[in-house]
């Protein structure tokens, strides 16, 4: 696997090659009869110098270099309210969204619903994981279980800790519901994937009392979050926080170089953006037409 | 109005209030709608399923002498490994054609069809001719995307020159999820206007049909 | 073998869309392909859906079979779910209740019982959000501030007694509020959330193919 | 703190007050809207256009008008019209029984002037193969025809043969629409979405991905306007603009609360 990026560092330099000696008519000319989308050429370095920049940082992350990550306000909520729960002899309820495992988010959440069970495991507090797909329910047992193994306190996981509740998104945000009403948790977690069901659970959970985190990259959700929660993981600290967490190579090299991306893009904008305004930047921003 | 029709309405308006009923608090009738909400829920995705990738999809042409669709029947078929633990793995073939492929179709249209024209939108002329306000338009694009950018950038502590940049783009997205909860507030009260004018107008004008 | 099919398999099939993504599909075999291979992926992905309905009739059967706590319920689920599919699924040449056209089982639970459930679910949103505006929105500190005011803005401007009433400040306040706000701050923020996700989404994307990322296929 | 199920019956109270007291609203129409209706107005008469129902029955209220309005404009202006649907539960039955309602209204007749392809599952795979060949996705319609024998159809083969894709939609498939259709098709999309969704989208029309916005009930009002069929979007807005204004004296007066009560701490402590 190392040696990918080395590939594809080529196979970037090559296109660079292509570009710069071809480069006018090689972008806006539209080849509708040539076997090469040459008209699609940007968005393919794009496509090269991204996989290289994750991949390399993935790599270092797995030979254990060190990769900083700021602090993400908001983690040591979670470690206070299952603290809370504990004093109150009440049960966590974590949700891990309510997608299939395929999305990043839900992974995201299973890998802090780890982190949580270690900290349920060491009070021994009562933990329930409502999940919505197959998938999540085998993920998330693992994660649970194993983390009770490492904590010393296999005996108090219980299988029946993440169970698997209805398909439809409102039917599952009504059953939830009844848990919340019913079980009287005294911590509610969300991080994952949510839709218009967030608002449902977080207002319930709110009237019955309990403490509320909850982490989304779903704009469309975060005000209602922010409104009812006592605190919200905003967008990509979803990611960042599990990343922190975990110190999973995966999650946090991916982070760093999503991390470069971003100061590559804002560069590119700013450059763009100083260009056109001097009059002299049409042909740079003819480097960000599609082609179609 | 016919009886079926009468008792259409009676059927849907049940269950509308039993669900509404939770507003006061929880009790049987909505425990009752909940649990037969999961299961015609589910209920739905089969006979979807049967039709539409079934039938539709697999069997008429099979039929009709396409049989290189034997080759997806029978990677969907193995989805069913799954349920047996000693062979459950089997399952990940399947499951990794579906996913490979869509992540394919996702690279590639996250980073032309987001990225590139999003990036390229934001370049604009910070000097313009049509006077202050599209000048003040422009600005506010730019620092806008930079500074939410900077927000979420998470190789360095918020400090100096990159604090300051992240403090606007805390402020950006506070105006903008602002608005967005304004604007949502829209979304649910129309729902309600939707399940009220059907509560008032069908159901109550089958009052006037019965008594 | 049991690592490795798979991770050759996801690889292979990412890879087509992203060659074929390069080349014109006229021109070459890939084009061909590349639309076969999506239309089975529509196939194998159906089968999952299926998948769901076994695990929730093994988990809802154990709760009555062993009469656990509010096993009633859980019968009605079982029976409300096998109640819409077995009728959906036999041909309607045998009777208009079967298939799922009009006038069929299938239809009449799902558009007289399972709609309005879901569409009320979502009408009791309206009352969370009042509730949830009266109790949260509060002017702690300069953020929360700024949400308020945006968010009481965009509700007086999205309805017409309200954008009278914004009327009576000026003519333009209205669509001062359509161009800086929305089109303006509110873009610019979404934009900046676009590009993140996107980046977001790709390395993922990417880490499947590569077989790097195997979270999805569940561990051993 | 009192109980907060007296706000919920002011809630209940303000949208059911108009629907005893009718009164309607001059709704003004925002560029968005216009930018779409527009668009629509220019294209040669008999264009091709695709409508699709992405949307769920639960959110019936918000997205319904919408189609109503559009099929109206595409209708008049003698448009063929193409429905299709990503979402299995309810989308193709509302797609059957919008379009046959107004088809008749207008005198359109079904494999000519419109036709409703269904559902498939997999959205991204149905939205990508439709680039290449939208029978290979759709062998048959939605009542299970198969496609060759609809005169429409003879003329559709992929994107190419389609003017416009007017998207209304409950959920984020608006986002493929935009960044696999129109990015890799460059077919124009407009889109009618929930007013949930509606502000993510104003990113997308300043960058030309998107050509008009149509936010929500007050969206939907707007088009009613533009194509003068009044509908329910138009008799909403009063209960709209209630609770509305209902939702921000609550956020006033929780608001004088909290200063009143941070101020009597204050003083209780200095």
């Amino acid at each position: 696997m190392h040696r990918l990026p080395l590939k594809l560092s080529l196979v970037a330099a090559y296109n660079l090659v292509l570009l710069i000696l071809g480069s006018e008519p090689a972008l806006a000319q539209t080849t509708v009869d040539s076997v090469f989308r040459w008209d699609r050429l940007n968005a393919m370095i794009l496509l090269v110098v991204f996989s290289v920049v994750i991949l390399l940082y993935i790599k270092w992350a797995k030979e254990g270099k060190p990769l900083f990550l700021r602090k993400i306000p908001g983690l040591e909520a979670v470690e206070e309210a299952v603290g809370r729960a504990t004093e109150m002899g009440r049960p966590v309820l974590f949700i891990p969204g309510i997608q299939e495992l395929d999305e990043i988010e839900t992974i995201a959440g299973v890998s802090i619903l780890g982190r949580v069970a270690k900290i349920t495991a060491q009070y021994e507090t009562p933990l329930m994981v409502p999940v919505r797909y197959p998938l999540v329910l085998a993920a998330g047992q693992e994660v649970v279980e194993q983390a009770y193994t490492e904590m010393g306190k296999h005996d108090a996981y219980s299988k029946d800790m993440v169970r698997y509740v209805a398909g439809e998104q409102f039917a599952f945000a009504a059953t939830v519901n009844g848990i919340m009403v019913r079980e009287r948790p005294a911590a509610n977690i969300f991080m994952g994937v949510f839709a218009a069901e967030s608002l449902l659970l977080a207002e319930t959970g709110n009237a019955a009392g309990s403490i509320q985190i909850a982490g989304t990259a779903r704009p469309e959700q975060l005000p209602f979050f922010i409104a009812a929660c006592d605190y919200t993981l905003m967008g990509e600290e979803l990611y960042a926080a599990s990343a922190y967490l975990s110190h999973e190579p995966l999650m946090l090299g991916g982070l760093k170089g999503q991390d470069l991306i971003k100061i590559l893009i804002v560069i590119f904008i700013v450059v763009g953006v100083i260009l056109v305004t001097l009059g002299i930047g049409d042909t740079f921003y003819g480097w960000f037409d599609l082609g179609n | 109005m016919s009886g079926i029709e009468i008792l259409q309405i009676w059927v849907a308006a049940f269950f509308t209030l039993a669900i509404f009923s939770f507003l006061y608090k929880d009790n049987p009738f909505f425990k009752l709608a909940e649990h037969v909400f999961a299961g015609l829920s589910a209920g739905y995705y089969v006979g979807l399923v049967w039709k539409s990738i079934i039938l539709q999809q697999l069997w008429y042409p099979m039929m009709a002498g396409e049989w290189l669709l034997v080759f997806p029947a029978m990677l969907g078929a193995l989805m069913f490994a799954r349920l047996v633990p000693k062979i459950s793995w089997v399952s990940r073939v399947s499951l990794a054609f579906v996913m490979g492929t869509t992540a394919g179709v996702f690279l590639v249209s996250q980073l032309n069809g987001m990225i590139l024209p999003q990036m390229q939108a934001t370049m604009l002329p910070l000097v313009l001719s049509e006077g202050a306000g599209a000048t003040l338009m422009a600005l506010v694009m730019v620092i806008g995307v930079i500074s939410t950018l900077i927000y979420f950038y998470f190789s360095k502590e918020h400090t100096g020159a990159l604090g300051v940049t992240a403090k606007v783009g805390v402020w950006f997205i506070m105006i903008a999820f602002g608005a967005h909860f304004g604007y949502t507030v829209m979304a649910r009260v129309s729902l309600l206007i939707g399940r009220v004018n059907f509560l008032y107008e069908d159901w109550l004008g089958t009052f006037l049909l019965i008594f | 073998m049991r690592r490795v099919a798979p991770v050759i398999i996801a690889f292979l099939s990412g890879f087509v869309t992203v060659i074929s993504f390069c080349f014109n599909p006229d021109k070459t075999v890939l084009g061909g392909i590349e639309p076969r291979v999506l239309s089975w992926v529509t196939i194998v992905g159906g089968f999952t859906l299926l998948l769901g309905v076994v695990s929730i009739t093994r988990v809802n059967w154990q709760a009555v079979h062993r009469k656990k706590e509010g096993w009633p319920y859980k019968f009605l689920t079982l029976v409300a779910m096998y109640v819409m599919a077995v009728p959906a699924m036999l041909p309607s040449s045998w009777s208009p209740l079967f298939g799922d056209a009009e006038g069929s089982i299938y239809d009449w639970l799902f558009m007289h019982i399972d709609a309005p459930m879901m569409g009320t679910m979502f009408a009791m949103l309206a009352f969370y959000i009042a509730s949830a505006a009266y109790r949260a929105f509060r002017a702690r500190n300069p953020e929360s501030t700024l949400l308020l005011a945006a968010a009481v803005l965009v509700m007086l401007w999205r309805v017409p007694m309200g954008e009278a009433f914004l009327r009576l400040f000026g003519e333009n306040v209205p669509g001062f509020i359509n161009t800086y706000l929305m089109n303006g701050v509110n873009a610019a923020v979404q934009r900046g959330i676009v590009i993140g996700a996107a980046l977001g989404a790709a390395s993922m994307s990417l880490r499947i193919m590569l077989g790097i990322e195997r979270t999805y296929m569940g561990k051993g | 703190m009192f109980d907060r199920r007296w706000i919920y019956l002011l809630v209940a109270l303000a949208v059911i007050f108009p629907l005893i007291v009718p009164a309607t609203f001059k709704v003004h129409i925002t560029p968005e809207a216009r930018q779409l209706f527009d668009a629509i107005e220019a294209l040669p008469d008999s264009s091709i256009v695709m409508l699709t129902f992405d949307y769920y029955p639960s959110t019936l209220a918000e997205t319904e008008p919408i189609s109503v309005a559009a099929l109206h404009h595409l209708f008049r202006k003698d448009c063929r019209v193409l429905t299709m649907t990503t979402i299995p539960l309810g989308g193709p039955s509302i797609a059957e029984r919008v379009t046959r309602a107004l088809a008749k209204e207008h005198g359109k007749v079904y494999g000519v002037d419109y036709v409703n392809l269904g559902f498939k599952y997999n959205y991204v795979a149905v939205l990508k193969g439709m680039g290449t060949s939208i029978e290979a996705i759709y062998p048959m319609d939605n009542s299970s025809t198969p496609l060759s024998e609809l005169p429409m159809m003879e003329s559709i083969r992929n994107y190419d043969d389609i003017s416009f894709i007017f998207v209304v939609s409950d959920n984020a498939i608006v986002d493929y629409w935009i960044s696999i259709v129109n990015a890799e098709y460059a077919t124009p999309v407009g889109i009618g979405v929930t007013a949930v969704s509606a502000p993510k989208y104003y990113a997308f029309i300043s960058s030309g991905q998107v050509t008009g916005l149509l936010g929500g009930m007050k969206g939907a009002a707007e088009y009613e306007r533009l194509v003068k069929a009044e509908g329910m979007a138009l008799k909403g807005m009063a209960m709209q603009s209630l609770v509305h204004l209902l939702i921000i004296a609550l956020v006033i007066i929780g608001n004088i609360g909290f200063f009143a009560s941070r101020r009597a701490r204050r003083r209780a402590t200095a």
